[in-house]
């Protein structure tokens, strides 16, 4: 029988991986994507939930953080090629500019 | 070079787009036109008389023996130096005729110089036949001598 | 469905960690993008046993055909990566932000699972009359203001990101 | 528990497998019949050597690509390089599943397999795989994921004009997929439901094609027109079909994204294009032509006559006839997609953005809204 309890599970899994993505690898579109992971992890919570007391609103929130995903992945991969575009580089070491 | 403006299209042309019809209406009047291309293998093209195929040599019923009289004419004026003619006494009457004539259909580009040049009488002893079929299995196919050159090996005909 | 569901579920969750674990992993960005697209399909197939049929499709449409193509396309468009330039943080930052990652997620679990709720109810409910009509429903009964609000934020963000990622004048 | 496996499992893969196998010999014809008919349209006369008239051209064909050496270039990805082709495959036939190709479903006796003495319960077998009740966006979602193939191949094959073909064939799936999205969304309106067999009911409840859905009672003003030719040319973009072969340029980028391919992964990456094509066709006919309604549907009289014309067979008669009616639909509509290719040019690169982007997304929103301002007038 599958419960909750084991998409939750999976759910931190992917999360904790995410976490681990974003705070270790140095280049900016695999923290991005590692990010997106993370949203992932929040949205099957979302969905989990929705499933356990049948009731649909937790889907629409899904939904929800999806449109909110998609707007923020367009405005970060704009930031992301300008920067580029400026610094010619894709490492986040590198973007210290507010550094003394 | 002048610059040439398309006319602007009318409204109803641009709403109901009306030239891609046209240019569609083109198409399809085609679909239903007779092919205008040949079968080739199984469809031979006409040859019309004064075609020039690939060189080779002829005898003539006035002359004994052979015709070509090996004056080399044809050997020097070649521009892709294809013809290579060796001679010998000739042996009905005076004069030589060709013991050796080598022609390389790979060089050859089939200007027809060498039958223009051609001195026998009543017909040139090299002319340009009616054969354009070249294609061999290996280069040296192409090298004739003069058994080839007067009897061609016919090339075997892709039927089907 | 319900028998199968839990073995469908641990090969997906399974395939889910793996992309994941990999999408971290590797050094080269799309080989990272392609391990995140198998993933975001796990959790699509996941939405699915979970009755949420619409979501697994609008999961599938806006991740996986639009938002990883334009990763896709970013990799693309930038330097790819120098054979010896460093793409990890030090050992020591690895090991800590593995220590890190594996507190907030055991933290997080301890919470979850102390609350884990049960199911409450008939799940089979949220397909009846079709999952995309519930959604849609409710979408535009309960949610029709956060659902403008989310069309003006896509808008805003389009324009933001034409206008940051144009050439030359401006920026 | 037998029965729910033979009704939940066999019966499916065997009609994924009749789906697959009837769908790969329909596009060896296609490639035949396009050859044929470009030919026809160029005063020439196409295939005439293998079987009469070149029937057997397209078993030639498969059988020289399926022999031919596998080149993979030395700077490639190889993995990538190697699952690419499948990529792209494997959204075209998944889409399949949902399309209902007629609408009688085939009832199967209880039998008894001979040799092995297994007794298989009496069965209803439908002609779609599984009607979902999101059939529609499942199409769209499951579509919209070839274009990561054609990237792949791209980028794997560590080739100026591959990549640059690729690009071009992601930015111009991604621009195209909105309208072809817009266009589908009148008929949503008209059908009450995104399932493709439910869209095909509403149809023959309402009597007509939506092709020829006439508001206001108005007989001649069919704003789905509009939707069919938007639906259309966005469907000939989104398979990168010819006047918007950009990303396969061959006057410009050889062959774009599938330069460095060849044998049986080219022949994978042939075959998942044809497919689209053939997909498309089927879509626009479900939608837009009625599906498995008969040609003449709608005509008081000749549509009882030809909706079943095979009387004598029964239930099984109807069947066949609904198959024969989509057939020909598609046939039709695949002539005109070849036909379209005879005609026109390609399009210039910034001509198909501004196309896709200033003309045909305004002119969806634009068609939904007509369509809802319809349907609202007439209650």
């Amino acid at each position: 029988m599958l419960t909750p309890t084991h998409v939750m599970i999976f759910s931190l899994v992917l999360f904790g991986v995410g976490v681990f993505g974003v705070l270790t690898r140095r280049n900016i579109i695999i923290v991005l994507m590692s990010l997106e992971l993370i949203l992932n992890a929040a949205n099957l919570n979302f969905v989990a939930f929705s499933w356990a007391h049948p009731s649909i609103h937790g889907q629409v929130f899904a939904l929800f953080v999806i449109c909110v995903a998609a707007g923020e992945v367009a405005v970060g991969l704009a930031i992301l090629i300008t920067l580029f575009r400026n610094r010619n580089s894709v490492n986040i070491d590198e973007f210290h500019l507010m550094k003394g | 070079m002048s610059v040439v403006q398309r006319p602007e299209l009318s409204l109803w042309k641009r709403l109901f787009l009306v030239e891609l019809l046209q240019g569609m209406a083109v198409t399809f009047r085609h679909w239903w036109r007779k092919p205008t291309t040949e079968q080739y293998p199984k469809e031979r093209p006409k040859i019309l008389p004064r075609f020039r195929g690939i060189p080779k040599l002829q005898d003539h019923p006035d002359v004994e023996g052979i015709l070509c009289i090996a004056c080399n004419q044809c050997s020097i004026i070649c521009p892709d130096d294809c013809i290579t003619v060796l001679g010998e006494p000739r042996t009905v009457g005076k004069g030589k005729q060709a013991k050796v004539f080598i022609l390389d259909y790979e060089r050859c580009c089939l200007c027809g110089l060498c039958e223009e040049v051609c001195p026998t009488t009543p017909v040139p002893a090299i002319f340009m036949s009616h054969e354009y079929e070249l294609a061999r299995y290996k280069r040296v196919d192409l090298m004739n001598d003069m058994k080839e050159l007067y009897e061609p090996q016919p090339t075997k005909e892709y039927l089907k | 469905m319900t028998e199968v569901s839990l073995p469908l579920f641990l090969v997906f969750a399974a395939v889910g960690v793996f992309g994941a674990v990999m999408m971290v992993t590797r050094t080269q960005p799309v080989h990272s993008a392609l391990y995140l697209v198998l993933t975001l399909f796990s959790v699509a197939a996941i939405y699915v046993l979970l009755h949420a049929e619409f979501l697994a499709v609008v999961q599938i449409l806006v991740y996986a055909g639009g938002i990883m193509v334009l990763f896709l396309f970013v990799i693309f468009l930038v330097r790819p990566p120098v054979p010896g330039e460093a793409r990890w943080h030090g050992g020591r930052h690895v090991l800590l932000s593995a220590g890190l990652a594996v507190i907030l997620a055991c933290a997080l679990g301890w919470h979850f699972l102390e609350s884990a709720p049960a199911a409450a109810g008939n799940p089979s409910a949220l397909l009846e009359g079709g999952n995309m009509e519930q959604v849609s429903m409710t979408l535009f009964r309960y949610y029709i203001l956060p659902f403008e609000t989310v069309s003006i934020l896509l808008l805003v963000s389009m324009i933001g990101a034409i206008a940051l990622a144009r050439k030359g004048e401006g920026v | 528990m037998k029965e729910q496996l033979i009704q939940y499992l066999a019966v499916p893969m065997l009609q994924i497998a009749a789906i697959i196998g009837v769908m790969l010999l329909c596009v060896m014809y296609l490639v035949l019949w396009e050859r044929k008919l470009i030919a026809f349209m160029q005063v020439r006369m196409g295939p005439m050597r293998v079987g009469y008239h070149g029937l057997l051209q397209p078993i030639a064909d498969v059988v020289k690509l399926l022999l031919k050496e596998d080149v993979v270039p030395k700077a490639a990805d190889r993995w990538v390089h190697l699952i690419s082709p499948i990529i792209l495959m494997i959204p075209a036939l998944a889409c399949f599943a949902v399309i209902p190709f007629t609408g009688t479903s085939f009832e199967v006796g209880a039998f008894t397999i001979p040799l092995v003495n297994y007794d298989v319960p009496a069965l209803t077998v439908t002609s779609w795989v599984a009607d979902l009740n999101i059939g529609l966006l499942y199409f769209l979602a499951i579509s919209s994921l070839g274009v990561y193939g054609l990237v792949l191949a791209g980028w794997s094959s560590n080739s100026k004009y591959s990549m640059l073909g690729s690009l071009r064939s992601a930015a111009q799936m991604i621009s195209y997929e909105v309208p072809l999205g817009l266009s589908i969304v009148a008929i949503l309106m008209l059908s009450g439901t995104a399932s493709l067999v439910g869209i095909v009911e509403a149809q023959q409840e309402a009597g007509h094609w939506w092709l020829f859905w006439a508001p206001l009672g108005v007989p001649l003003l069919w704003p789905q027109f509009i939707g069919l030719f938007l639906y259309f040319v966005a469907a000939v973009a989104e398979t990168n079909r010819a006047p918007f072969d950009l990303p396969e340029a061959e006057t410009e980028l050889v062959a774009g994204f599938h330069t460095e391919y060849s044998g049986m992964k080219f022949a994978f990456m042939f075959l998942a294009e044809y497919l689209n094509m053939i997909l498309a066709a089927l879509i626009v006919s479900v939608l837009f032509l009625g599906g498995w309604l008969p040609v003449t549907f709608g005509i008081p009289g000749l549509s009882e006559l030809f909706g079943n014309f095979l009387p004598f067979l029964g239930g099984a008669g109807a069947a066949i006839t609904g198959f024969f009616w989509l057939a020909l639909k598609v046939f039709l509509v695949l002539t005109v997609y070849l036909w379209l290719r005879a005609t026109f040019p390609r399009y210039r690169y910034d001509q198909l953005m501004s196309l896709g982007w200033k003309w045909l997304i305004p002119m969806g929103l634009a068609h939904v809204m007509v369509t809802a301002l319809f349907m609202l007038l007439r209650g």
